[in-house]
């Protein structure tokens, strides 16, 4: 399991500044014992793809979901501890389990909140979504901004027609 | 003990790799909901396994029933939906 | 009762909150008023109690019971006080305000729910001030941001529906980001309490070389500038404060960006120390430097082009949260003391001009800047609001925003970045341009609007209270002290 | 939504609702020594009535959590969690330092009491999650046709 707190990336020596196939050992040793790091980024990248590129906006939600599990698991992964148990009070140990440490808490209590969080901006989401449906008929991004700009140029070109018109009652006066 | 438990664990979990090819390709929603049904029941003896193989079968048995109940009321959601569409007369498969 | 002050400031509005939909709908805006109300007075004991600590003290608060690195601990120093003094001021200015914006422009049976929403918000921005740990920081943010969704979404139009929408998108994915560098710093340092990470900094110093902090302090910056909407990053914020129903329009554009901006003032000083700008990561301080500076001249700009003037002023908003930025990025005592007297400076500024739209929206029904037409006689009071806060945004001498704009270019000339007087003048004037045109509709355009009365005394007083906030701020030396000592606590 | 066609899954809905509640309850008073606590039992108390809305129709459900119940559970349960905060803030100590509440300084009784603050905070944090979630759902789920008398309500109220 990957070490918290160790460096981020391999060590800079001249083999890394050539590509060649001592970097590319590095890599693989990195990705080797830091693995969590690269799920997650992974997972953030598809969530935030579906976030930016989608234009549904239900599928929108569901990206921006993604990319909060990502978040969930970097925090997870970074609590756990070589052969360590679940970080709830262990009070009936077997005989033989007295030195089985226990996994860092926090992180998961954080992760808690954070979901709490999450699915209170999933439901706010949603709520808006539905109310959107209600009011364009649809949850495409694209036809919404087209039916915002036709309303628009429809309500400028009535004001300009009533302008037009008590300019012309003005001129007859 | 642990040997055999961790090989349960190894089958059930080819089990849900076989699955998951049946929810990726269909060729139905039929098939892909059944099948998801199918990998959460495995899923919860995977939890009670787990439980077994950590020492700490006491709680992890209620992850396991709670999660057992949250999979039932999934599957009824996706099935409602199922049901209101073909009731409605929509299209129930995705076009390939 | 004066010990548990840091914690009342907060509960109580978060209390009123939950009493507003069980009390009905004649009680409910008493009790909203009365809820902040104590809250600003408990705010203003709060900053006289900071001021008389003596340098490098604060007032610390355990929730719980528990002590600061294992509980989570509420702290109040020069710096947060006078923030929240700001927001709770406003606040409760707002609340008096509301009243009657409210009844015409949400529907009746959403009122109640609205009063809640409101209050539930103010109490999460107060406590991303008055937190003194990390975590605890991006909840309260979270429940700040979620409860203004739902306020902004709550506004007349449809189009309102859909910038409540983008807004969400967008600041979920600041939080997401923030919430990384909470957890990269939590993975090098081991702790959530602010003053505890900072020990741990001062301890080992070689961590400001580590990977994992810069990442942190990245993901850190780029997301409090989403949800501050600095410049490259404010395509949701225009949307946002042009749909919203008025009453969040002026609290929002008052106060919410700039408690983000605080975030970040807070975590760049107090939690990573002022070394790491200067020596650890001296990209990002010469980043914000060039973001603040293109939001401070790109803004205004923007804002010529509008013909509403919601949109108008919150274009200005992306300007002027430039201002509050660029002394972070210049970091030395008189461009902090810039950053901080605009706290206020622009809380009262553009908090009036907002009242004025509302206004408007109140009486006219609508917010065009055409609309304007005649206000001079129509309604000389709002008319004279507009005028003197228009004047601050300019930085016209005597007024508020002058003071701003005079120790920012000091602290530039004091850290050498010649650059950044040219952009200051840039910015006046196109300030000037667009503050010109709204000044010539109300006054000098001869043209009879439809409406010969103007808004009721409940609207008017509060929104004259900010009106001669900016004049009071501007020639009497009220705020200087205090953002003074501010900002050398910081350093 | 209209109830489902299937006789089974009906009346299964109806008759597992009460052993969701009572596993709900147990989850909750499981929280200081296992997987549990006011979060988790507040969602499963909530998804019984999920289960029911989606069984036997969104009417059906309901009825059984009506919105004149849900809404005023929603603030009240964060009121039981902020009222025992405050409680131990006028008997002397923090906000939400339970321990406080003993009016003593036996550590014994303290112990004592802190427990009993967290379970009645636990329990506040229980009614306003099953009942968010329960709301949510529904209001959700809500058929056309109710989202349509809901607005006639409100435009009459408007009018008014």
């Amino acid at each position: 399991m990957p070490d918290a707190g160790g460096p981020l990336l391999p060590p800079a020596g001249p083999a890394a500044a050539v590509p060649g196939p001592a970097a590319f050992a590095d890599v693989l040793g990195w990705l080797a014992t830091h693995y969590n790091y690269a799920i997650y980024i992974l997972l953030m990248m598809i969530g935030l793809y579906a976030v930016l590129a989608k234009g549904n906006l239900v599928k929108k939600v569901i990206g921006l979901n993604l990319l909060q599990t990502a978040v969930f698991l970097f925090y997870l992964s970074i609590g756990k501890i070589d052969g360590a148990t679940a970080p709830v009070v262990w009070t009936d140990r077997p005989p033989g389990a007295e030195g089985v440490p226990y996994e860092n808490p926090v992180p998961h209590v954080l992760m808690l909140t954070a979901i709490v969080v999450g699915v209170s901006v999933t439901a706010v989401a949603l709520a808006l979504v539905v109310r959107i449906r209600e009011a364009y008929g649809t949850v495409d991004e694209g036809e919404i901004l087209a039916s915002d700009e036709a309303q628009e140029e429809a309500e400028s070109a009535r004001a300009e027609a009533q302008e037009a018109a008590a300019d012309a009652a003005g001129a007859r006066e | 003990m642990p040997v055999a438990l961790a090989a349960a664990v190894v089958v059930i979990l080819l089990g849900v790799l076989v699955l998951l090819r049946r929810v990726i390709v269909g060729p139905r929603l039929l098939d892909r909901v059944v099948a998801v049904n199918v990998i959460g029941t495995k899923t919860i003896i995977l939890l009670a396994l787990v439980g077994y193989l950590a020492g700490r079968p006491g709680f992890f048995l209620d992850i396991a029933l709670s999660y057992a109940l949250i999979n039932f009321v999934g599957t009824i959601a996706v099935l409602r939906y199922y049901e209101g569409r073909v009731r409605r007369g929509e299209p129930v498969e995705e076009e390939a | 009762m004066d010990a548990q002050l840091p914690a009342l400031v907060i509960v109580v509005p978060l209390l009123a909150a939950l009493l507003v939909p069980l009390a009905g709908r004649r009680a409910a805006w008493g009790l909203v008023a009365l809820a902040l109300l104590l809250a600003f007075a408990g705010c203003v004991r709060l900053l006289v109690r900071a001021h008389a600590l003596p340098e490098g003290e604060a007032i610390r608060y355990a929730l719980g019971g528990w002590a600061a690195p294992v509980g989570i601990e509420y702290v109040v120093d020069r710096l947060n006080a006078l923030v929240l003094t700001m927001l709770s001021g406003v606040a409760f200015l707002v609340a008096l305000w509301m009243r009657r914006s409210t009844a015409r422009e949400i529907r009746p049976p959403a009122v109640t729910g609205y009063y809640s929403v409101f209050l539930l918000m103010a109490a999460g921005l107060m406590g991303i001030t008055i937190t003194g740990d990390v975590f605890n920081l991006y909840v309260f943010l979270e429940i700040a941001s979620i409860t203004a969704y739902v306020l902004i979404a709550m506004g007349r139009r449809r189009q309102a529906l859909y910038a409540g929408y983008s807004y969400l998108i967008l600041g979920s994915l600041g939080a997401t980001f923030i919430l990384l560098g909470i957890g990269h710093l939590y993975m090098a340092t081991g702790t959530l309490a602010m003053a505890d990470i900072a020990a741990v900094f001062a301890r080992e110093p070689q961590l400001y070389d580590s990977s994992v902090i810069r990442t942190a302090f990245a993901f850190f910056t780029v997301g409090l500038a989403l949800k501050m909407a600095l410049f490259p990053l404010h395509g949701w914020q225009p949307g946002a404060y042009a749909e919203a129903p008025s009453a969040t329009s002026v609290f929002l554009a008052a106060t919410a960006t700039k408690v983000s901006a605080y975030a970040l003032y807070r975590v760049a000083f107090t939690v990573f120390g002022v070394r790491f700008l200067e020596t650890g990561l001296p990209v990002v301080r010469d980043a914000l430097l060039v973001m603040a500076c293109s939001a401070i001249v790109v803004g205004p700009l923007l804002a010529i082009r509008q013909h509403d003037l919601k949109r108008l002023l919150a274009y200005s908003s992306v300007g002027q949260i430039g201002y509050v930025v660029l002394g972070l990025a210049l970091h030395n005592a008189d461009g902090l003391t810039g950053s901080f007297l605009h706290f206020w400076n622009h809380a009262a500024a553009k908090g009036a001009l907002f009242c004025v739209a509302g206004a408007l929206a109140y009486r006219a029904g609508t917010t065009q800047v055409a609309a304007l037409k005649g206000l001079g006689r129509r309604a000389p009071l709002t008319a004279m609001l507009l005028t003197v806060a228009a004047c601050s945004m300019v930085g016209v001498p005597l007024t508020a925003g002058f003071l701003t704009k005079w120790y920012l270019a000091r602290g530039a000339l004091e850290a050498g970045q010649w650059a950044v007087i040219p952009v200051l003048l840039a910015s006046s004037l196109f300030t000037a341009v667009y503050a010109w045109r709204l000044l010539q509709l109300a006054w000098f355009a001869d043209e009879d609007g439809p409406v010969a009365e103007d808004v009721p005394w409940s609207m008017r007083a509060p929104s004259l209270v900010l009106g001669a906030a900016c004049l009071v701020l501007g020639v009497a030396p009220l705020a200087l002290p205090v953002a003074q000592a501010a900002a050398e606590a910081l350093l | 939504m209209r109830s489902t066609d299937s006789l089974i899954v009906r009346y299964i809905a109806r008759r597992s609702v009460p052993f969701i509640q009572l596993y709900a309850l147990y989850v909750l008073g499981h929280g200081e020594d296992g997987p549990g606590g006011g979060f988790q039992g507040g969602v499963i108390f909530a998804s019984s009535f999920v289960l029911l809305g989606l069984a036997n129709g969104w009417g059906y459900g309901r009825r059984a959590a009506p919105a004149r119940l849900l809404d005023p559970l929603l603030p009240l349960g964060c009121l039981i969690y902020l009222g025992i905060g405050l409680a131990a803030l006028l008997a002397g100590g923090a906000f939400l330092e339970y321990g406080a509440l003993a009016g003593s300084d036996d550590p014994e009784v303290r112990r004592h009491w802190h427990h009993y603050g967290l379970i009645g905070i636990e329990v506040g944090v229980m009614v306003t999650v099953s009942a968010a979630m329960a709301t949510l759902f529904f209001e959700m789920a809500r058929p056309a046709r109710v989202q349509a008398r809901v607005d006639r309500v409100g435009e009459e109220a408007d009018r008014a």
